[in-house]
């Protein structure tokens, strides 16, 4: 016992040295119905300071839940079986609540996908400039004056006005920014984005990347960028990981994975988004269309074997056993039995 | 400068007593007055008692009242000329201290007791007599007391003979014309005329009106009313009884009336010591009281039989809901009812509604009267083979599960109706369904509220049995002619006849109205007696039982002596007075 | 998984009510109505596994009763006279499910003897017999009712909150003029409307009838108020602009929403309505003597000296407890699970 | 400004509407107040029948109805029968004490509903939770009038509190011990009408809360580590307002029914008594009267709900002024 206690120890301060943001074996499960599954499924990966990393992957495959993971912010079915995020030299799943509070919107934050995480019943100003007051020592007036600072570097121009409204009362892109001034304002070291684009038009959405570019240059501060479109991670990510039924099936560095992809689930995306043309027309035309053949798993019925093997063009006999993730060609990292030839 | 306040105090104090002087409890006697001596223990002066009503009083008005606590209160305001003794049940001088009669029984002469005055301190003479008999008789004031004053048929005739004698006529003999004037309120003329000239009388004395502006000849008078919770008496300074030391009565410096909805809340304030005097208390909650009856500071009293009678009774309408037709042949068979009656165990009855705290009954007549009940009538006990006997004579059969069949073999069922708010009669109702079960005859209870009730028996006529009670207000049979009588407007089982439907109905009327001119009371009691023989036979009401009634008081409270007749504990409240002296 | 165990504990529990209540003639020693008026409030019979001699016994004896002369209405054990119970006795007859003429009880002793597991009410009445029988009718007639006022009240108060306009304005006037009127008169009305026997069926459905009906009025009201804020969320819109026709809209996104609402409104108003019957009990539209219900049975309990002085005339109201937080609790977790549903997605 | 207007307007008509269907209900209900004079032997029926007449009973149903609202015009609300004076200063002087009754156990019931049912909803599942449900339901498996008499019996054995009514009858002068002795007495009744309101509002007030909670948005002032309490009072809180604002004017009109039977038990001299006499004797335009109040403070309740819901829901109120 202690031995091993000894050992954690040890690693612990060499990880803290090594990176600043490090995920190991995340495991979590939900629990439905006296039934569980398991949403993300021994993941892991490295985030290193004024990074930004984009998760990768259709919805339900478990980016999300990875993600807020780090701040136990998983509804109360979901259950942590194992796995630790060294953030800074701790563990933030050891945290105490009260520390935790600390953390959250002060070091690491969050951005909601929509605007759904502000409160229609709250004016805008009041909840950006709450979130200032809950970690930092200020008057409201020198909270105020941070709140409009940041207002105006996200082109939140009439601050009165828009720091009275209510967000019904504001365009999406409005609300998506505040959303952003919310989770900026503690300036913390990490971001967590969740499809922040996913709800508004072309030109918020590329504004709002800018944005976080900007934020990610002045700042340092490290983004993880959840979202299924490769195109919004494309401009602005410098790595990816791309999941797939609770597993990462494929990482490394953003041109890399985009122009080179490896996993037939990767290529598939890809393939997708980039054949715009005839999404388009499917949609024009009323028709159920699907970019990838197949449906992702049930997540309660998972079998042995590739996740992705179902719905895979190139599926082989030995896609039935377990696949690991491994290295290809030095930098990216890959789940499928092809590349484990190598 | 020193003595001068002293000198001042002293000023001030002697004010204060020619101030109280007259209004206290020394006014002694004037030799102009005649004053009722009571002949009862001297009491102690002072004290208040603190009575609940069960209702509040809606008017202290004596011409339009008609509800009980109302009425109570009037009591207490006002006086009768001549007043039922409630303990002896016979006729006492109250206001008039003699009265003659005339040979042919035509004209009564009644003296006034000179001197007296009203609460308010103004005199009283025949004037006020005679208007207030005018007031009650006026057609267009609709007073319920009118029907009182209405001797076959006609509206008694009040003169003034001077100013203390008055002459009342008959317009033919009545046996119990002195029993009349109890209740009848004397009203002050100089108070009320001008109301009664603007035809407002009706809605004079509502609880509204400032006391001072009430007054009457009854040992109490109004002091103040609370909207809700409570109303208090005060002494009438200038009340006309005295003790036979010469104090003038009534002991008691107040009488508050507190308004409790509820019977059990009733109980539950007395136990608490908050109210002095609980007035009918029901068996149940007697019997958690007389638990704490020794460790409390209250005394209980069953002072036995009360005159409230339930019965039984079924519909012998003619004109009533066809489907109700077929079933009104085995109700109108005597033999049927008198069944009914011997299936029924009255002694359970008392031993489960009234926890043995009352009386069987076989004749309306409850033995707490007297004067006037028949204590030949047999009281048999309760036999089903000899129910069933009587049954197969008059043609009833049984089939194999035991239904009792009539004679075109269809089942013997029927409907009691009872109000439900009475759980007494209620329980009633279901031991009469569970004893009629061994007679093979299905009984349903359905108990409605108590107006649902009155409509069915005398507006709509349809229903099939009812349980019901009657609490006679006098014992004397002349307040029961509307019940017996067959044109009477409480002849239950069968309303509005113009002519008796049957032969032992008429016979009814005719002793009922024989009775009432009859002048000797022994002649009156046979005739009486024959009336409650019938009843008893023909079975057109079946009486079950009477409640006893059960009173209490705290033990400081002098002279309690409760009555069979309402109300019975107050009745003497002038005599009532508290050992302490001092208040409760 | 711990959830869905609740869930089945709880609905096992309920149904066990239910079905202890269809039994109520097998499993209820008496007869609801059969009186004895010797042995009034009689409290609860003492099982004696011991006989005088002090020998035990595996099966339970009861003891006779005999009133004490001096105080009428106190009882003493006559530890002389005593009688086994026994299983599967002949006694009152009684249809089984309301179908097959039986007479066997689960259990009895041998008459004249009587046994009052939980003591007898005022006219000697055997009040375990009466609560069994009485669950009959406050059980079905409480969730009947519930379902009723419940459907009626989401019906209305979704729509009136989905369409507003006139139609709301209309739903909600209506609401306040039932929640104004004075339906005690109604009732009384009605009542001198029917004929005076209504057989027990008739009555039953009469009951539910008319509790459920008088009271959809106030789920209505706040279930529209649930409604009217859900209507402007986001995602109603957007599902709208798929082209969700208005039922789909209403079933699938404002029902939901209200769902939450609904379970706290049918776990208060069963009780509720199961008392209820007392009320028209005494107008007459309720079951009257010597049907038992457990809302007639409860209001014996208003009699001051029964309040007062037999503690087992509360076990009606002490029954209660346990049903309705098994009804409230199986409210909750079927709210839970509801909840975790939509999480799942 | 239009909205009230429309909704004073609505209320007129809704006014109207309860009269007259009282009226018809009324009308419908077998028996009339002359009833019980019958079964007194000593009044015959002529005279029972005069006086229904002399009091318009033999009027058909509109005149009686038109009779009515002139006389409501000239605030009388209509004749009581049992009384002799119109009904309207029957009822003030009651109302006023029902009113006190009635206005400060909602606002009790709602001071300890609050909190109490958010700390159950923010605790979900814990001890406390489940704690609070099962005497939650106790309390809903109590009748109403059981917790009055229990009460009363309390009051009654330890002489701890009065026993029923507004005051002492041996009323001390003065301005503070009158009101000491009001406060006295308010306190038992109030505590049964708290303790009959208390499950529903609390079960209310967690189910709203535990909605609230679940909420996207309060899940994000998690993620932004606002403190707890912040998050349940400013966050939670006026999301889950709606729906108890309904319950709340809900609760206000349904103030006199609520109240009738403790005032009957504790003998409160309010409208109940009054009421419950009225209504077993038929009293009609006392209880015509009563209901008209009854709807009064039904549609006040409404009324100050939406006011409320106005106020609170920046969504609505936006929406109103755009």
């Amino acid at each position: 016992m202690s031995v091993s206690t000894a050992t954690t120890a040890s690693r612990d301060e060499t990880e803290c040295h090594a990176s600043f943001l490090t995920v190991e074996d995340l495991t979590v499960e939900y629990r439905v119905n006296s039934r569980s599954f398991r949403a993300v499924d021994g993941v892991s990966f490295g985030i290193d300071a004024g990074e930004i990393v984009g998760l990768l992957g259709e919805s339900g495959c478990g980016k999300t839940t990875t993600a807020l993971s780090a701040l136990r912010l998983l509804p109360g079915t979901a259950r942590v079986v194992s796995g630790r995020w060294y953030f800074r030299g701790r563990d933030l799943l050891n945290l105490t609540e009260a520390q935790l509070r600390e953390v959250r919107g002060a070091e690491v934050s969050v951005i909601f996908q929509d605007s759904s995480g502000l409160n229609p019943v709250m004016r805008t100003g009041t909840q950006v400039i709450e979130v200032l007051r809950a970690h930092r020592n200020l008057s409201l007036q020198e909270a105020r004056g941070r709140a409009q600072s940041i207002f105006e570097s996200l082109g939140l121009i009439e601050f009165d006005r828009i720091s009275n409204a209510y967000p019904h009362q504001l365009s999406g892109g409005q609300r998506q920014r505040i959303a952003i001034a919310q989770a900026l304002i503690c300036q913390p070291s990490l971001v967590i984005a969740d499809e922040p684009t996913a709800h508004v038009d072309v030109d918020t959405a590329a504004e709002i990347l800018t944005c976080m570019k900007n934020m990610r240059e002045k700042h340092r501060v490290s983004f993880i960028l959840i979202s299924h479109d490769p195109e919004t991670l494309a401009g602005l990510a410098d790595r990816i990981i791309v999941m797939y039924a609770g597993q990462v099936v494929e990482q490394g560095p953003a041109k890399d994975v985009l122009s080179n992809p490896l996993h037939p689930y990767t290529q598939a995306l890809l393939q997708c988004t980039l054949d715009q043309p005839a999404a388009n027309r499917a949609i024009r035309e009323k028709k159920r269309f699907s970019f990838i053949p197949g449906s992702t798993p049930d997540p309660f019925r998972i079998l042995p074997g590739c996740r992705f093997s179902p719905r895979c063009a190139e599926r082989m006999p030995i896609c039935d056993s377990d696949p690991a993730l491994v290295e290809h060609a030095g930098r990216q990292w890959v789940r499928c039995f092809k590349y484990e030839a190598d | 400068m020193k003595p001068r306040p002293c000198l001042l105090n002293f000023a001030l104090l002697v004010m204060l007593f020619v101030l109280s002087g007259p209004s206290a409890f020394t006014q002694p006697p004037r030799s102009t007055e005649d004053l009722f001596i009571s002949d009862n223990p001297v009491g102690r002066t002072g004290g208040n008692l603190v009575v609940s009503l069960r209702s509040e009083p809606k008017t202290l008005n004596p011409v339009t009242s008609t509800d009980v606590s109302s009425r109570e209160v009037i009591a207490q305001l006002t006086s009768d000329m001549i007043h039922i003794n409630r303990s002896s049940q016979r006729t006492e001088p109250a206001i008039a201290k003699a009265w003659k009669v005339s040979a042919n029984g035509l004209q009564y002469r009644l003296e006034l007791r000179h001197g007296l005055r009203f609460s308010d301190g103004s005199a009283f003479d025949a004037d006020d007599v005679v208007f207030s008999f005018k007031v009650y008789l006026d057609e267009h004031v609709h007073s319920p007391q009118r029907d009182t004053l209405i001797v076959a048929g006609k509206p008694i005739v009040v003169r003034k003979l001077d100013q203390y004698t008055i002459s009342v006529e008959l317009s033919q003999p009545y046996a119990a014309a002195e029993r009349l004037f109890d209740s009848v309120a004397i009203l002050p003329r100089r108070l009320l005329e001008p109301a009664y000239n603007d035809g407002k009388l009706d809605q004079a004395w509502g609880l509204g009106t400032p006391p001072q502006l009430i007054a009457g000849l009854g040992p109490f008078r109004l002091k103040s009313y609370v909207p809700g919770q409570s109303l208090t008496l005060e002494r009438n300074p200038y009340y006309w009884k005295v003790d036979k030391a010469g104090n003038r009565l009534p002991y008691l410096n107040e009488l508050t009336y507190v308004f409790v909805a509820n019977a059990d809340a009733e109980a539950i304030r007395f136990q608490a010591g908050d109210t002095d005097i609980i007035n009918r208390l029901n068996a149940d909650d007697y019997s958690v009281l007389e638990k704490d009856e020794h460790a409390g500071s209250f005394h209980l009293q069953d002072i036995g039989s009360s005159l409230e009678f339930n019965f039984l009774f079924f519909n012998l309408n003619s004109s009533l809901p066809s489907q109700l037709v077929r079933k009104q042949i085995w109700f109108r068979d005597a033999r049927f009812r008198q069944a009914v009656s011997l299936a029924i165990d009255r002694n359970a009855m008392v031993r489960v509604v009234y926890r043995g705290r009352g009386t069987p009954l076989w004749t309306p007549v409850t033995p707490a009267n007297n004067l006037w009940v028949d204590t030949s009538i047999p009281h048999p006990a309760r036999s089903v083979e000899d129910a069933k006997k009587i049954l197969i004579s008059a043609g009833f059969v049984w089939n194999a599960e035991g239904v009792l069949l009539d004679k075109s073999n269809s089942p013997v069922e029927f409907t009691i109706i009872t109000s439900a708010s009475n759980a007494q009669r209620v329980k009633m109702a279901t031991m009469i369904q569970s004893d009629l079960k061994d007679l093979g005859i299905q009984v349903q209870v359905v108990s409605l509220d108590f107006h649902s009730v009155l409509d069915r028996i005398f507006q709509t006529h349809d229903y099939e049995a009812a349980v019901l009670g009657l609490g006679a207000g006098d014992v004397d049979p002349s307040a029961e002619m509307n019940v017996w009588m067959s044109s009477g407007n409480d002849h239950v089982w069968d309303l509005g006849e113009p002519h008796p439907s049957t032969p032992w109905e008429a016979e009814i009327d005719r002793l009922m109205e024989e009775q009432l001119s009859a002048t000797k009371r022994r002649k009156r009691k046979a005739l009486y007696d024959r009336v409650q023989e019938i009843l008893a036979e023909q079975a057109p009401i079946i009486c079950l039982a009477s409640p006893d009634i059960l009173v209490g008081a705290k033990n400081e409270i002098e002279n309690f002596k409760p009555a069979a007749l309402d109300p019975h504990t107050l009745w003497n409240s002038p005599e009532l007075f508290l050992s302490s002296g001092g208040s409760l | 998984m711990k959830l869905n165990r609740t869930i089945m504990v709880l609905l096992l529990a309920a149904g066990a009510l239910h079905i202890f209540a269809l039994c109520a003639g097998f499993l209820a020693p008496y007869d609801f109505a059969q009186q004895n008026r010797d042995l009034l409030y009689v409290p609860p019979s003492r099982l004696h596994f011991n006989d005088p001699q002090g020998r035990w016994h595996l099966r339970p004896a009861i003891c006779g009763l005999a009133e004490l002369p001096n105080s009428p209405g106190t009882y003493a054990e006559d530890r002389s006279r005593c009688l086994p119970v026994r299983f599967l006795v002949r006694g009152s007859e009684y249809k089984f499910l309301g179908i097959f003429h039986c007479s066997r009880h689960l259990f009895g002793v041998d008459p004249p003897a009587r046994m009052f597991l939980l003591g007898s009410d005022g006219y000697g009445r055997d009040v375990l017999s009466r609560l069994l029988y009485g669950g009959q009718l406050s059980l079905f007639c409480g969730s009947l009712a519930t379902i009723l006022s419940l459907s009626i009240g989401v019906l209305l108060g979704v729509s009136a909150g989905y369409y507003g306009g006139w139609f709301d304005a209309v739903v909600m006037r209506c609401a306040e003029l039932f929640l104004a009127l004075p339906w005690i008169y109604l009732l009384l009305a009605i009542r001198a409307f029917l004929p005076l026997h209504i057989s027990a069926g008739r009555m039953f459905f009469l009951l539910f009838a008319v509790i459920g009906f008088v009271g959809w009025a106030r789920p209505a009201r706040l279930i529209r108020g649930v409604a009217l804020s859900g209507k402007e969320r986001g995602y109603l819109l957007a599902a709208r602009g798929f082209g969700g026709s208005d039922l789909y809209l209403m079933k699938r996104h404002l029902l939901p929403q209200a769902s939450s609402i609904l379970v706290t409104q049918a776990g208060l108003l069963a009780p509720q309505y199961i008392l209820a019957e007392v009320t028209l009990s005494f107008l007459g539209l309720g079951v009257g003597e010597p049907v038992p219900s457990w809302g007639n049975m409860l209001a014996t309990l208003l009699q001051y000296d029964v309040l007062v002085s037999y503690w087992w005339m509360w076990a009606p109201g002490l029954l209660l407890i346990p049903v309705f937080l098994v009804y409230h609790a199986l409210g909750n977790a079927l709210q839970e699970s509801a909840d975790c549903r939509v999480y799942s997605q | 400004m239009r909205y009230l207007g429309f909704r004073l307007l609505q209320s007129i008509f809704l006014l109207l509407g309860v009269s007259l269907l009282s009226f018809i209900f009324v009308e419908a209900a077998p028996g009339n107040y002359f009833d019980e004079m019958r079964l007194n032997p000593r009044i015959t029926n002529e005279t029972v029948a005069q006086l229904r007449q002399d009091y318009g009973l033999n009027q058909t149903l509109p005149i009686r109805y038109v009779h009515w609202l002139s006389s409501v015009s000239r605030g009388e609300l209509g004749f009581s029968f049992a009384y002799d004076s119109p009904v309207a200063p029957l009822l003030w002087s009651r109302a006023r004490n029902t009113l006190l009754l009635t206005g400060s156990s909602i606002a009790m019931a709602w001071l300890v509903a609050l909190p109490w049912g958010i700390l159950s909803a923010a605790k979900r599942k814990a001890w406390i939770d489940h704690a609070s449900s099962v005497i939650m339901a106790i309390l809903l498996a109590a009748p109403d009038v059981l917790l009055a008499l229990g009460l009363l019996l309390f009051a009654a054995r330890t002489r701890l509190l009065p026993v029923g009514g507004l005051a002492s009858l041996a009323t001390k002068s003065g301005m503070w011990p009158e009101v000491r002795d009001v406060a006295v007495h308010l306190f038992g009744p109030v505590l049964i009408l708290v303790l009959i309101s208390l499950p529903t509002l609390v079960r209310h007030v967690r189910a709203a809360m535990i909605e609230a909670i679940d909420s996207p948005c309060v899940h994000a002032a998690r993620a932004h580590g606002i403190p707890r309490s912040r998050i349940l009072c400013r966050h939670a809180l006026p999301l889950a307002l709606n729906p108890l604002i309904s319950l709340f004017a809900l609760s206000l009109g349904s103030l006199l029914s609520a109240s009738l039977l403790v005032e009957v038990v504790m003998s409160w001299p309010g409208l109940g008594p009054l009421l419950l006499d009225a209504i077993l004797a038929r009293d009609v335009y006392v209880i015509i009267g009563s209901v008209m109040i009854a709807s009064l403070f039904l549609i006040g309740g409404m009324l100050l709900g939406d006011v409320l819901l106005f106020l609170v829901d920046p969504r609505i109120r936006t929406e109103g002024l755009a």
